[in-house]
C-alpha cells in the first residue's frame, strides 16, 4: 500500500505568536537542532511515506529554504517526493483558505494526481517520534475507514485547552468525537494524525466544499461517525504539544533528560534528518563551564553554561553566563551578559555586562535580530 | 555525451598511509577520521565545489569500499551532477587482464577516457591526503595568464626540512627552472604540494609519451614534471602561504588534529566567513553535556554525551565520555566508549572502542606527552587494562592481546 | 563571477489565454516535447547558472510538477539550484504582484539572501536558444552597469504590438529608451532578458517601491538612462516570441525547418533539457503514412501525419489523417477523424470520423480534456 | 548507519555476454542497448523500484565502465537515496590482494559487508541478462507465507528446451524436491529465471560454507541450492507465465528486440498502464520525418532524422537515415548513419556506425532472413561496399577491413 502524507505548515501558527511571527509552526526551531517539520518528514521516511504534501499558506520562506528539494530527508525523489503547497497554485483557486478543509480543497489536484491508496494528515505542533508505520500498518490490519491517533491523558485540575477528544467503544472504535473547551479527568486527545483512504478524503473534501463544513473533526467526523468506522490508534510515548510560549520552553528543556531524549532519538528505526549545515563541531574554550546542557554544532563556548539548550552557531564569550535558557542559532551571549529563563530567536545579541532574566513558567522572549 | 568543461579535478585517493597503520589497516588514508566531523579527503573535495570546480574524477584503489561509500553519489559537497560532479574511478578488468594503477601519472593516463568526455582546457591533479583550504581557481587564473602548460602550487619550507620535499627552483617571474625530488642539498624553499594545473592536451600528450616509456616509474614528480622541464614547456609556481599539512605520520595527524583547538590558527574551522568545509552527515542529536561534566580546550561533535572530564581534545560524534573518566589531549573517533573513571592521555583511538572501567590508555602521563598512544578499530580494552604510552593496538594483535591481560 | 536567475513565469499569459487556462507561460508546451521554461533554465545551466528563482503568480501547479526538485536540469543543488517563488512565501507580503517590479520586491529576500554578483533577469515568452554564457561574459567585460538584450527587426508594414525598443549610441550603450506601440522600420526590439547587478537590483527595487514605479523598462529605466550605463547586446539568432495563438503555432511549425531545429538544438554546448517521462520510442504501424513532421516518444502511429507537431504520446488511429496541426500530450485521434489547422491541448479527443479544420493563420484550438 | 530494509536486491551485472560479441565488445552485456531506448539492465532495474525494492547491490566485473557510468548514482529508477539506492559493487584490492568474482555465489559472498548494513531480512538475486516485468513484491509475499528459506522463480518451458535450463520438481505445494542443471532427460518443464528470494540469514549461512569448500564452484545453480535442498531447507517456486527472454545470443537478441514491436505483445512497452520501465536519458530533440520518408512497423527514437525507408526496424535516439536509403528488419543503435542509398537487412548495427552511399549490410536479402548480420561499434562501412549476409563485423578486424575493400 503505498501512502501519501500531507503536513499542515501554519495550523497553530497562533499558539506561538512570538516564534511564528517570521515563520510557519513547522518551521520553529526545536531541541537544539531541529525544526518541528523534521520529526513529521523524518517519521514519514521511516516509514516508507515517499510522496509528501506541506500545505503552507503564508510566511513560508524558511520552511521552504529549509525543506529545499528534499534530499536531506530523502524526499528529492523521481516520483513523488515532497513538494510545497502554497495557495494559488492551482486555476481558480480563491482567497487565502482558512482551515485544514479549504486548505485541501484548495490542493485537490495534488491529491487527485496521487497514486497512493492511503493518506495520512498531520499538523507540525507536537514534539514526538511517532512511528508512523505502526499507525498505517494497523490501519490496514483493522479494515478501519479511517485511524484516528490520540493521547490518553489525564488532568488533575482542569485546563482550558480547545482539543479534540474520542470517545471509543471496546473495538477501539471511536463512537463520539467532542470538542473540548475544558479538560479534566482522563480524556483521549486527537493528536491531529489521521490515516485514510484517498479516494474517501477526496469524497469528504467534495461533500465539505458543498456544505460548506470548517472542520474535519468537528463538522465532517461527528456527522459521520456511524457511517464511517474510525478507529483510534492509542500513542504512548512522549509527546510535547507547543501550545504556548512556556510549552515551547519546556519542550526544549524536556530535552535535557535522558529518557525523554532516547525516547526521541534512540530507535534506530526513526532516526531523525535535519537539514544539512556543514556546521564545524562545537568549541569549548579554556574557561568554559557547561553543565546539564543540550549542545548543537558550531557553537564556541567560553563562558558559562547550565541547564540550557542551545542551537547551532551561538556564541558564549568568556564571563557569559546562560542558565535555564534556549538560545537559538547564531546568537551571541557577550562577555559577562547573564541570561536566565530566556528564549533568545535567531540572531540575537546580548551586549557585555547586559543581565536579562524570566522566571520559571514565564521565559522572557528575545526577538530575531534583537540587538538587547 | 557531457557538456564541455573549462577544468576538471583529478583527485588521488589511491594512498595506503601505511605510516598511519593501524588507523588505516581498513580504510584509505583519504577516508581517515578528522577534525571532530570530517574525513581528510573532506578538504580536496570542498575546495574544488568552492573553487567552482564540479567535475572531480577520484582515483581510488587501496581499501576503496569505505572511502566509496563515503563519497558516494557526491551530494554533500554538491557533486552529484547529471553533468560533472564526482565519480570513483577504481582500476577496472579489460578484455586483456587488470592494470592496477602503478605510479601517479599512470592513474591518470588509465583514465583518459573519462577526463576526454568532458573535453575539459585544464586539468587539476589533486591529491587526497592533505589538511588545507585553497582557491584552485585563483590557481587556474595565474595558469592562463601565464599561457602555462603546468601551474605547481609550492609552499615555503623551513630550509632544514627542504630536503624532505620536492624542491623547486624559479626565475623572477616564477617560472620553474629546475625540480628536484627530495635533495640533498637543496638551493631553494620552494616545495610542491603535489598540486598541479596542466593544460590538458599537452598534460596528454605527455602521459601517452610516458606510458610507453618502459623506464618510466610513470610518477609526476619523477618522470613526467622533469621530462616537461627537460622539454622546456611553460611551466610555473603558484605559491601559496596558508596553512597546509601532511598528515602521513601519526604524529603529524595528531597535530594537525591538535591544531584545529587553535582557534586564530591556520584553519580557522569554526569560522563561517571562511569557506566551508562539507562532509557526509550521520542522523545524530545534539550532544549533551552532564551535570559533572568538565569540557574546555575540546571540540565535541554530535551524538556525544559526555559524564566525565574532556580537556584538549577532538571528541568525534557518538563518543560516550562516562562518569568519572578523563581524555586528556586525544583524538577520539565516532561511536566509543569511554567507561567510569578510564583514563586517554595524548592518543589517537579510531572507530568503535570500548575502553573499560577504570583502564588507562598511554601511561604515564609523562611518557604519553611525547609519544602517541594508537589504538585500531573495534578494541575492547577490558576493565582495568593499562595501554602503555606509545603502544599501537591492532584489533587482535598479540600486542593488544598481551596489554589486555 | 556567480550569477543568479530571475525567470518571471506568468508574465505574458494573457497573450496565449487559450494555452494559459491551466498553467503560465512558462509551462506552454512546446516543439514536440518541451515547455518554455525547458529553454531558459537549460540554458541558464549551461552556462554555469546554477541558482535560479522562478517567481510566479497563479496557476503553477502545472509549472511546480514539470520543474519538480530541478533534477532533470541539474538544478537540484545543495547550494542554489531552482526554486519556485510564490506569493506570500514572506512575512508581511501584501496583495498578489501585477508586474515585473512588484513580485521582485515580494521577494526581494531571495535576492538579498543569495551570494551571487549577478542577476539575470529573463522572462519566457520567447522561442530560442541563448548564449547566456556570452550575454554574462560581455556585460563583465563591458563594465556595464545593465546589459540588454535585443533583437535587430525589420518591418515592412507596420505592426501593432507592445514592445520596448531601445537606441543605441556608437559604443553600443542605451541612450534611449521607447515604448512601440506601432512598430515600423527597423527597431532594436527587447527581448526582457537584462543583465545587472545584485546590489544595483536590490537598490532598485527598493526606490521603485519607495516612487511606486510599475516597470523596470517603462519606468525606471527612461528616468535613469543617464545615470546608469545600459548597454545593448544584439542576439541574432532564431527567435520566436509568443504573442498570439497563431504565433504560437508558427513557432511549432518552424521546428519542421531543418535550419531552424540546428539552431535550437544544434549546438552541442547548450542542450536543452526537459522533464524525463521514461516514455517509450514511438511506434509506427503498418499503415503509417508520415511526413514532414517531427514526432516526440510514445506516439502510436497507425494513420497519417503531414506538416505536423506531435507531443509525447499523441496515438493516431488507422485512417486517421493530421496535417497542418500541433498535437499536445496524450491526446487521441480516432480511426478516419481528420485535423487540419489544429492547436488540440493535452488529453484532448477526436472522436470517430470527426472532421476539424482552422485554416492557414487562424488554427482552431480544441481545449485539455475536450472530447469532440 | 543505515536503516534497516525488509528486503534488498543484488543483481549479478558481469556477464561477459561472449555470445555477443562484437557487441558486447566494449560493454558488459547489461549495458547492451536494447528496445529503442533502453539497456537491457533497465529491466531489472525498474523491476526493483516498481516493486517496492529501494536497495540494489550491482555486481560488475567485466567491462565495467560505461556500466557504472550508466547506472550512475541510480536516479534514472528513483534509485539514488541517502539511505540505500543503487550501489555499483566491483572486486577491489585488499591488503593481501584483489578477488576477482569467481562464481556467482562467490559474487554475492564478497559482498556480505554490502549486505550487512541494511540488515536485511530478505536478498532477491536477480541476473542483469533477461527482458521481463516482473514484481518482486509478489514473489516476496510467497516466500514469506511459506516461511521459505530459498524461492526460486520458474517459468515454463518446451520440454524439448528444458535440457537447456536449471529445472525444478516441485511437490503440489510448490515445494522443491529436485533441482537439475540443464538435465539431458528432464522430469518436469519448470525451468529456473536464475531469480532467487533468499532469508537473508540462511543464504548468509550457507555462501560462508560454501566460500570453505575448495572443491566448490561457488555457483549458486551448480552448489548452493544444491546444498540447501540437501539439508532439506524449506524450498519452493514462484511461477511466472509474462514475457520472459533471455538475450544471451544475437538471434535472440535480434528477436527479443522484434518482439517489441508486437505491441500485444508481451512487454506492451507503449502501454502507460502498465509498470514503465525507467531509462537514463541523454537530452535529444524529437525524431524527424522528412517529406519523402516511409516508415512502417517500427520503432523510432529521440534525435533521429528519418528521410529515407525504415521497415520492421527499431531505430535508436539519434540515428539518421537518408534520402533514399532503406532499412528493414533491424536494429540500429544510437549516433548512427546511414548514408544515401544504403541498404540494411536484417541486421544488428551497433553505436556510432556510418554506413555508406549505396553501401549494403545483410546481402542478399534471402539469406539475410535466416542469418543476422551484427556489425560492431564505431565501424565504418565505406560508400558501395557489400557486407554479406551473416557476417559478424569488428571494427579494425581482418573480416571488416576486407569486406571494405
Amino acid at each position: 500500500m503505498r501512502v501519501m502524507g500531507l503536513v499542515f505548515s501554519n495550523i497553530h501558527d497562533q499558539s506561538l505568536p512570538e516564534m511564528t511571527r517570521w515563520r510557519t509552526i513547522a518551521s520553529v526551531p526545536i531541541a537544539s537542532r531541529y525544526r518541528m517539520v523534521d520529526f513529521v518528514l523524518s517519521n514519514m521516511v521511516n516509514s516508507g511515506i515517499m510522496e509528501v504534501g506541506i500545505i503552507t499558506k503564508t510566511k513560508y520562506n524558511s520552511l521552504m529554504k529549509h525543506v529545499g528539494s528534499g534530499r536531506d530527508w530523502d524526499l528529492d525523489r523521481k516520483h513523488g517526493g515532497v513538494s510545497i503547497i502554497s495557495p494559488y497554485v492551482e486555476a481558480g483557486s480563491g482567497a487565502l483558505y482558512t482551515n485544514r478543509l479549504e486548505a485541501m480543497i484548495n490542493s485537490i489536484g495534488s491529491l487527485e494526481s496521487s497514486s497512493s491508496d492511503l493518506v495520512l494528515l498531520t499538523d507540525c505542533d507536537i514534539l514526538a517520534n511517532i512511528p508512523l508505520k505502526d499507525i498505517v500498518e494497523r490501519h490496514i490490519e483493522s479494515g478501519a475507514d479511517v485511524t484516528a491517533v490520540f493521547k490518553r491523558m489525564t488532568f488533575d485540575t482542569p485546563k482550558h485547552m480547545g482539543r479534540i477528544g474520542f470517545e471509543l467503544d471496546g473495538d477501539n472504535r471511536v463512537v463520539n468525537v467532542t470538542n473540548l473547551k475544558e479538560i479534566s479527568g482522563t480524556n483521549n486527545i486527537s493528536m491531529n494524525i489521521w490515516v485514510l483512504n484517498r479516494t474517501l478524503l477526496i469524497n469528504i473534501l467534495r461533500e465539505s466544499s458543498t456544505y460548506g463544513f470548517r472542520s474535519f473533526s468537528k463538522d465532517v467526523l461527528p456527522r459521520q461517525i456511524k457511517r464511517i468506522n474510525v478507529k483510534g490508534y492509542e500513542f504512548n510515548g512522549y509527546t510535547k504539544a507547543l501550545t504556548d510560549l512556556n510549552q515551547y520552553f519546556e519542550a526544549n528543556m524536556d530535552v535535557l533528560k535522558p529518557d525523554i531524549r532516547r525516547e526521541l532519538f534512540g530507535n534506530v528505526d526513526y532516526p531523525v534528518y535535519t537539514k544539512v549545515k556543514d556546521s564545524a563541531p562545537t568549541k569549548y574554550g579554556d574557561k568554559a563551564q557547561v553543565k546539564n546542557s543540550l549542545i548543537s554544532d558550531g557553537c564556541i563556548i567560553e563562558g558559562t553554561v547550565e541547564n540550557s539548550v542551545l542551537f547551532r552557531g551561538v556564541r558564549v564569550d568568556e564571563g557569559a553566563v546562560i542558565k535555564n535558557s534556549v538560545i537559538l542559532n547564531d546568537s551571541i551571549i557577550e562577555n559577562n551578559a547573564s541570561m536566565d529563563y530566556i528564549i533568545m530567536d535567531k540572531r540575537a545579541i546580548a551586549r557585555r555586562n547586559r543581565v536579562i532574566a524570566g522566571c520559571e513558567g514565564h521565559p522572557f522572549f528575545i526577538g530575531r535580530d534583537e540587538v538587547l | 555525451m557531457a557538456v564541455r568543461k573549462e577544468c576538471i579535478a583529478m583527485l588521488l585517493a589511491g594512498g595506503q598511509g601505511s605510516r598511519l597503520y593501524p588507523l588505516t589497516k581498513f580504510l584509505a588514508k583519504p577516508a581517515l577520521y578528522f577534525g571532530g566531523k570530517y574525513r581528510i579527503i573532506d578538504f580536496p573535495l570542498s575546495n574544488c565545489i568552492n573553487s567552482g570546480i564540479d567535475t572531480v574524477g577520484v582515483l581510488t584503489q587501496y581499501q576503496p569500499l569505505e572511502l566509496n561509500d563515503y563519497i558516494g553519489n557526491g551530494g554533500p559537497w554538491d557533486l552529484d551532477r547529471n553533468n560533472g560532479g564526482a565519480h570513483v574511478l577504481p582500476p577496472y578488468q579489460k578484455t586483456e587482464g587488470t592494470d592496477w594503477y602503478k605510479g601517479t601519472a599512470n592513474a591518470i593516463y588509465q583514465n583518459i577516457p573519462f577526463m576526454e568526455k568532458f573535453s575539459p582546457k585544464y586539468v587539476a591533479i589533486l591529491s587526497g591526503d592533505h589538511i588545507y583550504r585553497m582557491d584552485y581557481n585563483a590557481m587556474l587564473k595565474k595558469h592562463k595568464e601565464k599561457n602555462a602548460d603546468c601551474t605547481i602550487a609550492v609552499i615555503d619550507v623551513p630550509i632544514e626540512e627542504a630536503s624532505r620535499f620536492g624542491i623547486l627552483t624559479t626565475d623572477e617571474n616564477d617560472r620553474i627552472i629546475e625540480f628536484t625530488e627530495k635533495p640533498e642539498h637543496p638551493n631553494s624553499t620552494k616545495a610542491s604540494m603535489g598540486i598541479y594545473i596542466f593544460s590538458y592536451d599537452i598534460m596528454k600528450r605527455y602521459l601517452e609519451e610516458d606510458d610507453k616509456d618502459p623506464s618510466s616509474d610513470n610518477d609526476f614528480g619523477k618522470n613526467v614534471i622533469p621530462k616537461m622541464l627537460n622539454d622546456g614547456c611553460s611551466m610555473f609556481t603558484y605559491g601559496f602561504s596558508d596553512y597546509w599539512k601532511d598528515v602521513g605520520t601519526i604524529s603529524s595527524f595528531w597535530e594537525a588534529n591538535m591544531d584545529l583547538l587553535n582557534l586564530d590558527g591556520g584553519m580557522k574551522i569554526t569560522d563561517s566567513s571562511v569557506q566551508r568545509i562539507y562532509y557526509r552527515h550521520e542522523p545524530r542529536q545534539p550532544h549533551f553535556i552532564g551535570e559533572n561534566a568538565r569540557v574546555i580546550n575540546s571540540m565535541i561533535a554530535e551524538g556525544c554525551e559526555i559524564y566525565g572530564t574532556v580537556e584538549n581534545s577532538i571528541i568525534f560524534g557518538n563518543v560516550h565520555v562516562e562518569e568519572g573518566a578523563m581524555v586528556r589531549d586525544s583524538v577520539i573517533m565516532p561511536d566509543t566508549r569511554i567507561r567510569r573513571n578510564a583514563m586517554v592521555n595524548f592518543s589517537v583511538l579510531s572507530t568503535r572502542i570500548d575502553v573499560g572501567e577504570g583502564a588507562a590508555v598511554g601511561e604515564p602521563l609523562e611518557i604519553a606527552k611525547g609519544s602517541i598512544t594508537v589504538i585500531g578499530e573495534n578494541t575492547v580494552i577490558s576493565d582495568g587494562v593499562s595501554i602503555p604510552a606509545g603502544a599501537s593496538i591492532e584489533e587482535g594483535s598479540p600486542a593488544a592481546k598481551g596489554a589486555m591481560i
